[in-house]
């Protein structure tokens, strides 16, 4: 029998994922039985997690046929599809603007301030406007998703394409290669990194920027569960419920990112950090 | 030349964007934006009535200004260094840094409307004056909600050192204090502007969203709920008018921090 | 007496008790269009209009950051009071100030739609507030079952929530203002829309010149038209054949018996034999139920009477075409010491 | 500027057949961020003949990179004009004409060697199945069998640099330009591929523009050799040399080639 | 693997005074991305003297950089050994000894030439008038006078690199580890830079490991001649330089010299 390699275990990513969660329930813990101590009505505040995973096992219904649970599950369903349209929709818009604005410096000029400017337009004034034109709410719900993901996504594709090594520029430049193939053959590939940077910001983002324009109307979601719950209309648990389960499809929509850039980056491994040889095992 | 080329391109940074916002004002004020849109002069008025507005309401809006900006910048600093110091974090403890940067990206999926409250709960006891502990329940939603971005980026400019940049500094012997002067944090620069194109926009719009919650009522993005609640859309159309100005003065900040502070790079 | 006293006494006269919260700026209210009745009673005794803006919970109440809280007498307040889930459980320990006492009422949950859809389509109309009062009529003839059949819909809140909800809106739709009960279900009371009007122009504080200069030139024929009520509840009523027969209705808040009546009359088919397929659209999200009818998202809404005067000097256009909450349902409410 | 040409009687050679021609070319870097303008080149007036082979010589910081840009069209010259075949350098570079060796080697990170040989084949829609033989064949060339599938920062310097000469060859360009192409190599590599050079120039009859430090190489190399001088950037010699073609490796040891290395060295300025 | 050295009888000399003594050292590149492993060094035992200058020669990819690299401790053995001074490299490099110019001037965009050779001053604690002294004297070494306060982009290639031996030089390191540090450079700065180190290197009496693709430079400025053969990487000759010193550039047109050289060169295996 093998001898257990504890340092090989120890040293697996997994555990450093673990020690941090259990990190943060320490910390929440004591927060919680601080607050406990100081209010009346601690749930509303800081619950135990005990109390929020004992709510997720309750068999106590919270409307007439769901138990909080089963509601809070239901709703998510609505939810994400909106979140991967949006995010799927504003990561491809963020992209394509990046390419436009990089391919003509003049749209970046004109377009980069009022990019941001989007972003600054609160749903609330959005939402009419962009309902008007959608004439759904539905689809309106998505657009403002979108809208509110692909800021990230362009702003960090550009600079990829920006960061493009004058050299390696010129290399293309003296091949008098076709737009079409710098982009293909140089720009695309290079600026992967930064690409997936932009997207590991608005992946979450998207879930987030769901959950905020399910709130615009009444029906299905996180979002609306959610404030039915802030306002007291259920059991607060719903809301803690929900909180966690954004922060999880937060992380687990984060990972993909890192995954699919794993699958999809022309890079070697190696190159990856920088340095090369023993730099990077002295860092280690 | 050379001289004229690089002028045109100084002046045309500044010349393009108000060139398309005299545009999209013109469309907009000939009515002809609302028809594209489909929207109309209600819920997007003219842009002279807004102007109007500002312009007969300045001090109160002001007064509504500064709160919010108190609140932007004091989130927005405060998140940026806790996500540059995460970033630092996970450049010298990669393996501890991964899983921080993965948990840091779950707070960006709790939606603002989640935090807001859970902070303003939270800080109730920071300060018998309303007016104060709001303020930091609002900063503190800032903070979360800009670390993300900065975290992300510090990390990539922490580490995607050019080759043999590291090797040089080992065979000086660096200590890591030393590498990360010379080295990582210069060359995390442009990776830090990157990230502050996106939290400059974020944080503005999270101090809106953030004043929706609080218990003391002032801040230009209460002032755009309330207006919106009562069907004044003209004047919260000035509110967001004000919130779009405010971030083109930061963001134009942005860029002059980055023209000094890029000085000389290629 | 200033020395930041939480608890008044039983006998504290509304006045102390108003000052004394004042003073310490402790009066909370949600805002959002809310605040008018208490800003209104704030300067009936002589102090400033400001508030603290109130979470949709009744913790500031509990942790004594706010000292007067508003509070609905058919939700927050029976929150307050009982111990059912999510309650405060204060029982007596806690009075309150009403609104419809002390002359600063304004009426709230009625039913509108814009002028422009109710000139329009009359007949869908008076089908639909025909099957309305109908079904408020029930609702307030039977609460429990109508808590029932509002929990049946989709409500979250708790089912004894409910009930006791159910109950306090029986009496605001058959009492009105001065304490008298009320005769017909939803008949608009000029008087008390009149008082509501005066107290809106007083309160309602436009940043928009042009908007703040409509507002004072408001009558009450600006917002509200009887005649459709009138003629769909008359004894000898002949409804016409209704011109849209998909229509729906935008609540201003959660599902809940605060519109329990609509719940009733599409539960029990009222709206289907007025030859109507109503859907009622939840409200509590961030486009309000004026701007939803506005905009042609929804075809009525119920709003505060207040709401519907502000949108209309912004430029809404928007019609009441009947009043079903006959008083004001907000009170201030208040610890006191045993 | 005084003296921009010691030997006027090449005048009469370069008229016909001018393949590049520069006239009283200037390029300055102006500079925002501290220190004066650098004046790379100056009034530089040359002309290349169509298949000759010239090389750039001369101290380091003289403008030879400059110099070789200009023509390639990658750096805009601040006054004066270059014609190539009585068109625009960038007319040449838009009909694909140039092929480039870089001072660094410009390799794609993220392509193995045979990749980055192939990529300007690629660009030119050159079929898959010559794609691979010119590859193998070119790699064979500089001697990089066995390392195709490295990805360059498995490669050593001299390694990177032959990658990059195999790519420019590979699409057999009709005008060379190569700067300092051999500089990270041993010498046997270097002789080696100084007669490969020879043999395919010969072969195709292309115009090579060659910069290099190595005056023995240039002279070895070269119908003549260009001597810059720095400060400002300017032509201080041209030397032809006679040697007769075709030339191999002996040829180094002849008087006549000690002669024209000295010749070269002698017209050195300013170091 | 036969035949590691060619010249046993410098066994004898090495022995007393060892300042890098290298055993059995073996370096393999495992490969994940395709292709073979790599063996870069191959059973390399040297030993350096304190004081010595040796250069190491060998074609193209045979490990030269590897070896100096091994030395300076930035790459791993994967079997054998060195010790630097009794010591491994780790310590010495702890304790600051190295001075390494890599093959690429590797230096930081940001800063300016002056503030790149600074750099490592900065790190050792320096007082800035010292240093600023020391900047400006090295850049005058290197012909770099008046571009101190240019940024990288803005020199030339040749110009780079002299920054960059600028910076290894200025912090005055024990032990020199120098890859092809010359190469970019013409043949006058070359000279003048080669007899620029040997002043430096007699005063200072530093041990110098001087990686070159120039034999003629090798043999001008080392006491022996370490020649590299690749595939696998491995010493293949080991020549003694027996000129006389101090030596100046004269030396090179003696016949002892050009024995020298051809005794280099002929050690040369598999090009
Ligand atoms: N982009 C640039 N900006 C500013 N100055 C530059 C730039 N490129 C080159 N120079 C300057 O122009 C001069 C000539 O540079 P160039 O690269 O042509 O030299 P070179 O002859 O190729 O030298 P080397 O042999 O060292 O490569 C140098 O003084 C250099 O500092
Ligand atoms: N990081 C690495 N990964 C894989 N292989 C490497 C790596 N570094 C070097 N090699 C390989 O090791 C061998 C020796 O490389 P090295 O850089 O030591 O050669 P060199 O003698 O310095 O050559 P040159 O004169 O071209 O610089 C080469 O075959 C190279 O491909
Ligand atoms: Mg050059
Ligand atoms: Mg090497």
């Amino acid at each position: 029998m093998k001898p257990v390699n504890w340092k090989k275990i120890f040293a697996s990513s997994i555990w450093v994922t673990v020690a941090w969660v259990v990190g943060l329930i320490v910390v929440w813990e004591i927060g919680a039985t601080i607050v406990a101590g100081v209010k009346r009505t601690p749930e509303n505040v800081l619950p135990h997690l005990y109390q929020i995973i004992g709510s997720v096992f309750s068999t106590q219904k919270v409307n007439s046929s769901q138990t909080a649970i089963q509601l809070v599950l239901s709703n998510a369903w609505v939810t994400l599809a909106r979140a991967g349209i949006g995010f799927m929709l504003g990561a491809s818009i963020g992209f394509l603007l990046a390419l436009l604005m990089s391919r003509f410096v003049a749209v970046e000029k004109m377009l980069f301030p009022y990019l941001m400017i989007i972003q600054m337009i609160p749903i609330l004034g959005m939402a009419p406007i962009v309902l008007a034109i959608t004439k759904n709410i539905d689809k309106s719900r998505i657009v403002i998703a979108a809208i509110l993901t692909f800021y990230p996504v362009a702003t960090n594709t550009l600079s990829g394409f920006k960061a493009v090594e004058k050299e390696k520029r010129e290399l293309m430049y003296s091949y008098a290669a076709s737009r079409f193939d710098i982009y293909r053959k140089l720009l695309i590939p290079y600026c992967i990194p930064y690409l997936f940077t932009g997207l590991k910001i608005a992946a979450p983002m998207a879930i987030t920027a769901s959950i905020l324009v399910d709130t615009l109307q009444g029906g299905g979601g996180l979002g609306c569960m959610m404030s039915q719950s802030l306002k007291h209309a259920m059991t607060i648990y719903v809301f803690w419920q929900i909180v966690f389960l954004s922060a999880i499809i937060g992380i687990l929509s984060y990972q993909l990112m890192v995954w699919l850039e794993k699958l999809v980056s022309p890079y070697p491994k190696e190159l990856k950090n920088g340095g090369t040889g023993k730099a990077k095992e002295l860092e280690a | 030349m050379r001289n004229w080329k690089e002028s045109w391109n100084r002046f045309s940074t500044v010349f393009y964007p108000i060139l398309f916002g005299a545009l999209m004002i013109t469309l907009w004020q000939t009515g002809i934006l609302h028809k594209i849109l489909g929207a109309d002069t209600f819920t997007l008025p003219m842009p002279h009535r807004i102007y109007t507005i500002i312009k007969e309401n300045l001090p109160v809006i002001m007064q509504n200004v500064q709160a919010t900006l108190i609140v932007a910048l004091g989130g927005l600093f405060l998140g940026s260094l806790l996500g540059y110091l995460l970033g630092v974090v996970a450049a010298i403890f990669t393996k501890w840094g991964k899983g921080g940067l993965t948990l840091a990206s779950a707070f960006n999926a709790i939606p603002i409307i989640a935090i807001a409250p859970i902070l303003n709960n939270l800080t109730k006891d920071v300060s018998p004056n309303a007016n104060i502990r709001s303020m930091v329940a609002k900063i503190l939603v800032v903070t979360i909600t800009s670390t993300v971005a900065m975290s992300v980026n510090a990390y990539r400019g922490l580490t995607e050192i050019k080759p043999f940049s590291m090797d040089l500094m080992r065979s000086y012997a660096a200590t890591e204090r030393q590498i990360f002067w010379k080295l990582r944090l210069p060359n995390s620069l442009p990776f830090i502007f990157t990230a502050l194109r996106v939290s400059v926009p974020g944080c503005v719009i999270s101090a809106l969203v953030s004043e929706y919650f609080a218990e003391y009522i002032v801040g230009v993005g209460r002032q755009i709920r309330e207006n919106i609640v009562l069907a004044q859309y003209a004047t919260a159309w000035a509110y967001i008018s004000v919130a779009c100005l405010m971030g083109i003065a930061l963001y134009v900040v942005l860029l002059i921090f980055e023209s000094i502070l890029l000085k000389g790079r290629k | 007496p200033a020395t930041a006293a939480t608890y008044y006494s039983k006998d504290a006269t509304v006045k102390d008790v108003v000052v004394d919260a004042a003073t310490q700026g402790k009066v909370g209210n949600w805002g959002l269009g809310n605040e008018y009745e208490i800003q209104a009673l704030l300067s009936k005794y002589g102090m400033p209009t400001t508030y603290l803006s109130q979470a949709f919970d009744m913790d500031g109440f509990d942790d004594d950051s706010i000292l007067l809280a508003s509070a609905m007498t058919y939700n927050e307040l029976g929150l307050v009071k009982n111990s059912y889930q999510g309650g405060y459980n204060y029982g007596d320990k806690v009075k309150t100030i009403d609104m419809n006492d002390e002359g600063v009422a304004m009426l709230e949950d009625n039913i509108f739609t814009t002028d422009a859809f109710a000139k329009a389509n009359p007949n869908t109309v008076k089908a639909f507030l025909a099957a309305s009062v109908k079904g408020w009529a029930y609702a307030c003839a039977n609460p429990e079952e109508a808590a029932q059949i509002v929990y049946k819909y989709g409500s979250s809140v708790s089912s004894d929530h409910q009930l006791y909800m159910a109950g306090e809106v029986k009496k605001l739709v058959e009492t009105d203002t001065k304490g008298n009960p009320v005769t017909a279900y939803g008949k608009i009371d000029d008087t008390a829309m009149q008082q509501t009007l005066d107290l809106a122009k007083t309160y309602i504080k436009l940043t928009d010149s042009v908007a703040a200069d409509k507002l004072q030139t408001l009558t009450l024929d600006d917002i509200r038209d009887s005649s459709y009520f009138d003629t769909a509840t008359a004894a000898d009523a002949t409804l016409g054949t209704p011109e849209k027969t998909d229509v729906s209705i935008q609540l201003k808040w959660l599902p809940q018996a605060q519109f329990m009546g609509y719940y009733v009359a599409l539960d029990k088919g009222y709206y289907k034999d007025a030859g109507l397929n109503v859907t009622i659209v939840p409200g509590g999200g961030d486009i309000s139920e004026t701007t939803a009818v506005y905009t042609g998202q929804v075809d009525f809404g119920v709003t505060w009477v207040s709401n519907l005067i502000a949108a209309n000097a912004g430029g809404m256009g928007l019609m009441e075409v009947a009043q079903i909450f006959q008083r004001s349902g907000l009170v201030l409410v208040y610890k006191i010491s045993d | 500027m005084q003296a921009i040409r010691k030997l006027p009687e090449t005048d009469a050679v370069v008229n016909d057949g001018v393949e590049i021609k520069i006239e009283n070319m200037s390029v300055r870097f102006s500079d925002r961020t501290g220190g004066g303008a650098i004046d790379a080149l100056t009034n530089v007036s040359l002309d290349i003949r169509q298949g000759e082979f010239v090389s750039l010589v001369g101290p380091s910081g003289c403008g030879k990179t400059t110099l070789l840009r200009a023509i390639a069209d990658l750096q805009e010259p601040t006054s004066g004009s270059i014609t190539v075949r009585g068109q625009t350098p960038r007319e040449i570079r838009l009909q694909k004409k140039f092929g480039i060796v870089f001072q660094n080697p410009v390799l794609y990170d993220w392509r193995t060697a045979r990749r980055n040989v192939c990529m300007p084949m690629e660009l030119m829609g050159i079929p898959k199945q010559q794609r691979t033989a010119t590859v193998s064949e070119m790699l064979d060339m500089v001697n990089l069998q066995g390392f195709g599938f490295k990805y360059p920062h498995q490669l050593s310097g001299g390694m990177q640099q032959r990658v990059g000469i195999a790519r420019a060859l590979a699409i057999k360009p009709e005008i060379l330009l190569m700067d300092e192409p051999f500089s990270a190599l041993d010498e046997f590599t270097k002789e080696k591929l100084n007669e490969e050079l020879l043999s395919i120039w010969s072969k195709a009859k292309k115009t090579i523009v060659f910069v290099t430090h190595n005056i023995s190489e240039s002279v070895f190399l070269s119908d003549r050799v260009v001597v810059l001088s720095p400060h400002p950037g300017r032509i201080s010699a041209i030397v032809d040399i006679t040697l007769p073609r075709p030339r191999h490796l002996a040829v180094k040891d002849t008087p006549e080639f000690s002669a024209l290395v000295s010749k070269v060295r002698n017209s050195f300025e300013g170091v």
